[in-house]
């Protein structure tokens, strides 16, 4: 059996490190050939000439993420017409079902940002910054607008590039320009949450600040068990890597299926989950 | 020292109206003043000589000449009317071509292509119209031939040619389009035996159609040969023009080394510069 | 000519063969990379990638690639560079997308338009870096921001806040200018040759290969007029000219001005070339379309023989450069490699084209 | 002396300020940039930027970025590129992490260990950019995907699956070499100054800033030892000749192999700097490391009056180079612009810092 | 035409053994051959003179002397040992300075910067050795006005120097680094009156001194009046080597023409060049 992921993230990605490693362990218990591949970087127009690349390869199952609809619809209506099975996850739930697709597994974007919005309202926010570290990227857009509608008070998007020193400055130079900014939201873990948490530190407000955001990395995590930051949000990535390739492995073989779509997150990690989790994400897998 | 060559000097046309002339012209680069004022005419069928110690500022006056730097202070007339020539392309529209002393030429390209650079023969129609890379290859390798010079190929790089082959390229190129002023600086100084003739024979015949020449030169012996006029620039400044006949050989000599007592070595070298 | 064949009779020149006459020219040492990348593949790959199918689909990515490399090809020859043809794409794209969907127009003023617009840009990235004798990589770099910059906030003007902008292939598919710009050419076809069963067909009996997208038409034709332009045109001499020493070109009375400016006009015209095929075949535009295009167009101009430094280079050699490019990205993915490795074999690979491509062009023509 | 006096008295010499004659050297030029800038923030940002701690913070990414600028200008004077040092800092920055994580060197051994990797993949770069007389930019290209890949299948062995490698701090946190390579130095220091209340202090006494973040101490050094190895030894001269002209140096005796396979290796050691404090302040590392950082470097040293062609510029440009794009890029957060129009600003201010720079340095000289 | 000059040609020592000794030297550019088998040597307190043509080889044939190009075939000894020069480093470290024809100038730096380039004098202990640059300025300064160029500033760039200013660099240089074999390809094509005057008497000087010198021009006076012999070359091979007195200026003219017919103008420029 061949099937071929097609993701819009990189490899070198920790979020997509992740999902990778979903894949592989899929491969490893399902048996089936495997194929992992994205594009350089963030790019629809190089994401859909993969797809088709794995088209031609006539797999008998094929992954996608759908980040794009329009882009990346004629692609995968052309699997679908070629008769081979698709899925979508992390991306698209709202587009999945009229491509095509058999299912999708992964979060929905803008619940997640709503549910994070209105948890931090909850513990105490009124101004919060949305940090973007790929903008451009629709999804993450949605989690800052979900963000800013569930917290209700203002916020700010700091759009960044993708360098932790210059995260933490200017994260740092936001909460020193408007003190009154008491909740930063991250929407990756690593990039973004880690900096900002010494950012927070820097000025002197651990604690006070509280620090959020999507996806894991084992040192955010550390600081959400230790009370430096709020929570993470867990989408469990490594399921909408795993879970796709072990349906479509199975349909191969007896034409099974699940019913409907997988919601894999969103799933709020706080202080007395993160302990358990940190192992597990340090060794890819959370 | 022979001072009497057979070239037959014409009528000197001393009368004739100067086609460009120069009137104190200053250039300054940053806190360097390379001409502190200087005057100069060309009239048509003279071979007008400039010349000066190294650093004098020939060439820089020259490029003013040719478009190549903006005077800082001073004004060109052109056939008596004021010119402001904002490029070289502008001079040579007026009629001006130059060796420059740097050459002027793209190593990386062929010898066809230099040759012909900015002026490149077409043929076709439009949108059709195309260069006509045969009759250029075979003009370049027949003007280089003329000089002297015989080429291996004409698609060969100009930075692969020796020294003497490449200054021919430029002195080919500047005669080839035949101009009102054609302004040589230092053409010869690569140059062969042969060569060496047979530019100074084409400087002569220029001159017999009309064409003004300016010649640069630090040979006293080159000089006579063609100058109908002789200036001298020394630091930037005019020492004087002399005509053909007015000025002996070790006058002129004397100018050209900037009019300064020659090294004490000068007896010893006597005849060999 | 008589004078050729006697000059060749010098005896101070070898004899040397037609092959070695024709690896000399730059673009065509760029054909060994194309070769061995091609061997390398055919070994290692799943035999769908040169399938037509397959070969188209590497085809189009490298085309893409491609009309931006024989713009930056150009313009690297005439010595400068364009930074902010990556964001022209994303900007050019907007402009684009905006007049065909926010402003309805028909394609016949869209592209026109989205075409002068990027060609003023480029004319002002010329102009500036004429005028400021700044270099160009500098200026251009500002542009590559800014114009990124303006696509975004373009872009939420346009969608009324998301950074993406949809709607195009609805808004474009009835215009009759439509398929010289998007989709696949010569179906019909396609479609013959696959029911007399010369192309492989899907279980539903479609041709897997539904024609020759037409970025494919435009990036061969652009290699072509490019060359052409290069090797037999006056405006190609300045070309060189400019790029090979910018004052001795001037000084030959090559309009040295006009040549840059023009050249920063044609790469901005390509990029706008590339983003309304990319907008109108995606059916969406966003503010991160052709990041980092600008390096890989350098780069295809790179691997096919262009000098970094200005005066040296060719169209074709561009043109294979992209498809070198084009090859290995798409083709490492027909491989069994683990996407972990892809980067690796990525440089490898490129560094192998590009050393045997040289390797080759020195051994035939005889450089040290 | 005598001499130089004397050619001062040259009738054919203007008379020249102190100002213009300091003007002629590149690197004060780019001064005027970091002015305008600064009057620009100083209008337009929150007061909390030129606070004490404002000034640190944007300082840090400054000096991070200025200890690669300072490389690559360097390279760059010397005529070459290395597009590898973003990934540099990443496969350093993991040869780092895995030395003292998983095999829990000390740092004596672990730092040296990691430099000289750098410093061996420098060469290796070199030395192929000389064999084969490619230019470098495509051969560190080629570096640029290996080394990414190769930190990433690297993380993934050192991790045991993740692409992050955590526990730096606490591998080496009583290290004795520690509070060279991360924190903040002359933490004392500071401390009483807060005390005495020069300094201001947050409400539990501690000072806001609590020391100099030792990448500026290592920036600042390093622009000095740069600064004075370029004009005031051999190895300076030979830098710009090799870069000036290649063929020309080599003829007057100048070792060009060797001074630009040195000037690689500088470049990387310079890239391993900055991953060993980075990842030391951040405690982990990651495949994204240092990722785009090779072209922000040579837009500082560009922007700091570096000739991509080679041959000229300065270190002391590259300092101010780093420090005006540090600035702009930390600097809109404190206004209250609209934070989408980022990039636009980012490359507006770029190229009026440089286009000041350029016209102060113009006036003065009296250059055309 | 004046042969005789007041130079005391010292004695010739013909019978020492050469410093340098080139055999059948071929030089071959891809299909094109620059050299055809070359012999030639140099022995101490001689000036060999290399006369010939444009593009005869001259140029090529004292770059593989001088460790810039490497021979096709043929040998190079040194004081009869075999060598093989692999970059012009090592050339120099066997005692041979050299003045390209295209200087090996770097524009855009100083002229102290160049003249120093690669030989740098230093002060100070390690790890604060530094270039003593008082010393290197007055040195270039004081080097440059004995070849009889006043520089305004050891500080200018060498780019914006005049065409004999930047040849005087060039040649000032390579003496001040006094070596057993000095090279000079045309040396004095840029230069004034006086400053020729300077190197012929610098040249003299040198060999004085027992250096070894090769002197490349197509002036036969300059030639003449310095040269201990005379090997010519046409189309990259040897017609020969004469010594002073063996042969007159007329035959030696006729070689350096490529021992072709001058063009028909050789009559009417007697003398001029
Ligand atoms: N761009 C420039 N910047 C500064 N100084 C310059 C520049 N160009 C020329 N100079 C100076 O101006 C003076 C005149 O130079 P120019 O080249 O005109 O002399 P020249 O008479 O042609 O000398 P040569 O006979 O050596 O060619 C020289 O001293 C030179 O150093
Ligand atoms: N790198 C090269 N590639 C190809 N041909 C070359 C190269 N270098 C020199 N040649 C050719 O070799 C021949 C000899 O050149 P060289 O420069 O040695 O001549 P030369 O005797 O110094 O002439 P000149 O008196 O004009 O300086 C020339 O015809 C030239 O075109
Ligand atoms: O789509 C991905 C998102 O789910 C993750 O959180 O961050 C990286 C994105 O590429
Ligand atoms: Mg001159
Ligand atoms: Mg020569």
């Amino acid at each position: 059996q061949d099937i071929i992921v097609v993701a819009h993230g990189q490899a070198n990605d920790p979020f997509w490190s992740v999902v990778k490693n979903g894949v592989d362990k899929a491969a490893e218990h399902t048996g089936a050939n495997v194929d992992f591949r994205s594009p350089e970087t963030f790019d629809m127009v190089q994401m859909s000439q993969l797809i088709d690349a794995a088209v031609n390869q006539e797999p008998d199952g094929l992954v996608v993420s759908i980040p794009d609809a329009d882009a990346l619809a004629p692609s995968i209506k052309r699997a679908v017409e070629a008769g081979i099975p698709v899925i979508s996850m992390n991306s698209g739930s709202d587009v999945s079902k009229e491509l095509g697709a058999l299912l999708h597994v992964g979060q929905d974007e803008y619940t997640a940002g709503k549910a994070a919005g209105e948890k931090l309202a909850s513990m105490g926010g009124t101004v919060g910054i949305c940090v973007n570290q790929e903008v451009g990227n629709v999804a993450l857009d949605l989690r800052c607008q979900g963000f800013s509608d569930g917290f209700g008070g203002s916020v700010d998007v700091i759009p960044t590039q993708n360098d932790p020193a210059e995260v933490e400055a200017k994260v740092k130079a936001a909460l020193e320009s408007n003190p009154d900014i008491d909740t930063v939201m991250g929407l990756g873990a690593s990039l973004v949450g880690e900096p900002a948490i010494r950012a927070v530190a820097s000025v002197g407000r651990t604690g006070e600040v509280n620090v959020a955001t999507f996806d894991l990395s084992a040192s955010f995590l550390e600081s959400v068990s230790k009370g430096e930051a709020a929570f993470a949000i867990d989408q469990q990535q490594f399921l909408q890597g795993y879970l796709p390739v072990s349906f479509l492995a199975l349909n191969a073989s007896y034409g099974l299926i699940p019913g409907g779509n997988v919601p894999s997150g969103p799933n709020l990690i706080t202080a007395d989950k993160a302990s358990q989790v940190v192992e597990l994400s340090a060794e890819g897998i959370r | 020292m022979t001072q009497d060559t057979t070239f037959h000097h014409g009528d000197p046309q001393r009368e004739a109206k100067p086609i460009i002339q120069m009137k104190n012209i200053e250039k300054h680069f940053g806190n360097i003043i390379a001409l502190a004022g200087v005057s100069f005419d060309v009239r048509p069928g003279e071979c007008h000589c400039l010349l000066g110690d190294n650093g004098a500022g020939k060439s820089t006056f020259i490029k003013t000449m040719s478009g190549v730097h903006q005077p800082t202070k001073g004004e060109i007339t052109i056939d008596g009317k004021p010119m402001n020539f904002t490029s070289p392309r502008d001079a040579m529209e007026a009629g001006i071509a130059t060796v420059f002393q740097d050459l002027a030429m793209i190593p990386l390209m062929s010898v066809t292509r230099n040759f012909f650079m900015g002026r490149e023969p077409v043929k076709g129609r439009r949108p059709f119209r195309r260069m006509d890379v045969e009759k250029m290859n075979e003009t370049a390798v027949e003007e280089m031939r003329k000089m002297g010079i015989n080429l291996r190929g004409p698609d060969q790089a100009v930075g692969t040619l020796s020294g003497g082959e490449r200054q021919t390229v430029a002195i080919a190129r500047a005669v080839y389009f035949g101009a009102r002023v054609l302004i040589l600086d230092e053409p010869t100084s690569a140059l062969g035996v042969r060569q060496t003739s047979n530019v100074l024979a084409t400087i002569d015949r220029v001159r017999k159609q009309g064409v003004g020449v300016v010649f640069i030169s630090h040979n006293v012996r080159h000089a006579l040969a063609v100058g109908d006029r002789f200036t001298v620039l020394n630091r930037g400044q005019t020492l004087g023009t002399a005509t053909r006949g007015d000025i002996t050989p070790e006058e002129l000599q004397d100018l050209m080394a900037g009019g300064q007592e020659l090294a004490q070595l000068e007896g010893s070298l006597e005849g060999t510069v | 000519m008589a004078n050729m064949a006697q000059t060749v009779q010098d005896e101070r020149l070898k004899q040397e063969g037609l092959g070695a006459r024709l690896m000399k020219r730059p673009e065509l040492g760029a054909i060994a990379g194309v070769i061995l990348v091609t061997a390398f593949f055919l070994i290692t790959a799943d035999s769908a990638m040169f399938t037509l199918s397959g070969i188209m689909n590497f085809m189009t990515p490298a085309a893409q690639l491609g009309i931006l490399a024989i713009g930056a090809a150009m313009l690297m020859i005439g010595g400068e560079f364009d930074l902010s043809i990556g964001s022209m794409v994303a900007f050019a794209g907007l402009i684009f997308g905006a007049s065909v969907v926010t402003f309805g127009l028909p394609l016949i003023v869209a592209i026109p338009l989205t075409m002068a617009v990027a060609a003023g840009l480029g004319a002002m990235n010329g102009m500036i870096v004429l005028r400021t004798s700044l270099p160009s990589f500098i200026v251009t770099l500002a542009f590559l921001f800014v114009l990124r910059g303006a696509s975004l906030v373009g872009l939420k003007l346009a969608s009324g806040g998301s950074t993406q902008l949809r709607g195009v292939r609805d808004a474009v598919q009835d215009d009759w200018l439509a398929p010289f710009f998007s989709g696949d050419a010569f179906g019909p076809i396609f479609v013959a040759l696959a029911e007399i069963g010369l192309i492989d067909t899907f279980k539903n009996g479609t041709p897997k290969v539904p024609g020759i997208p037409v970025e494919i038409l435009w990036f061969i034709a652009l290699s072509l007029v490019a060359t052409y332009v290069l090797l037999r045109t006056p405006q190609g001499n300045w070309v060189f000219a400019s790029g090979g020493d910018r004052n001795a070109a001037a000084n030959s009375g090559v309009p040295v001005r006009k040549v840059k400016i023009s050249l920063f006009m044609v790469t901005a015209i390509c990029a706008a070339l590339v983003a309304i095929i990319t907008v109108m075949d995606a059916g969406s535009t966003d503010a991160r379309r052709g990041f980092m295009k600008e390096f890989e167009a350098i780069i295809a101009a790179v691997i096919g023989g262009c000098l970094l430094t200005g005066g040296y280079g060719s169209a074709i050699g561009a043109f294979f450069g992209a498809i070198i490019f084009g090859m290995v990205t798409i083709g490492l993915t027909y491989t069994d490699f683990d996407q972990d490795w892809f980067q690796i074999f990525l440089g490898g690979m490129l560094l192998i084209a590009v050393l045997f491509n040289n390797y080759i062009r020195k051994r035939v023509t005889g450089e040290r």
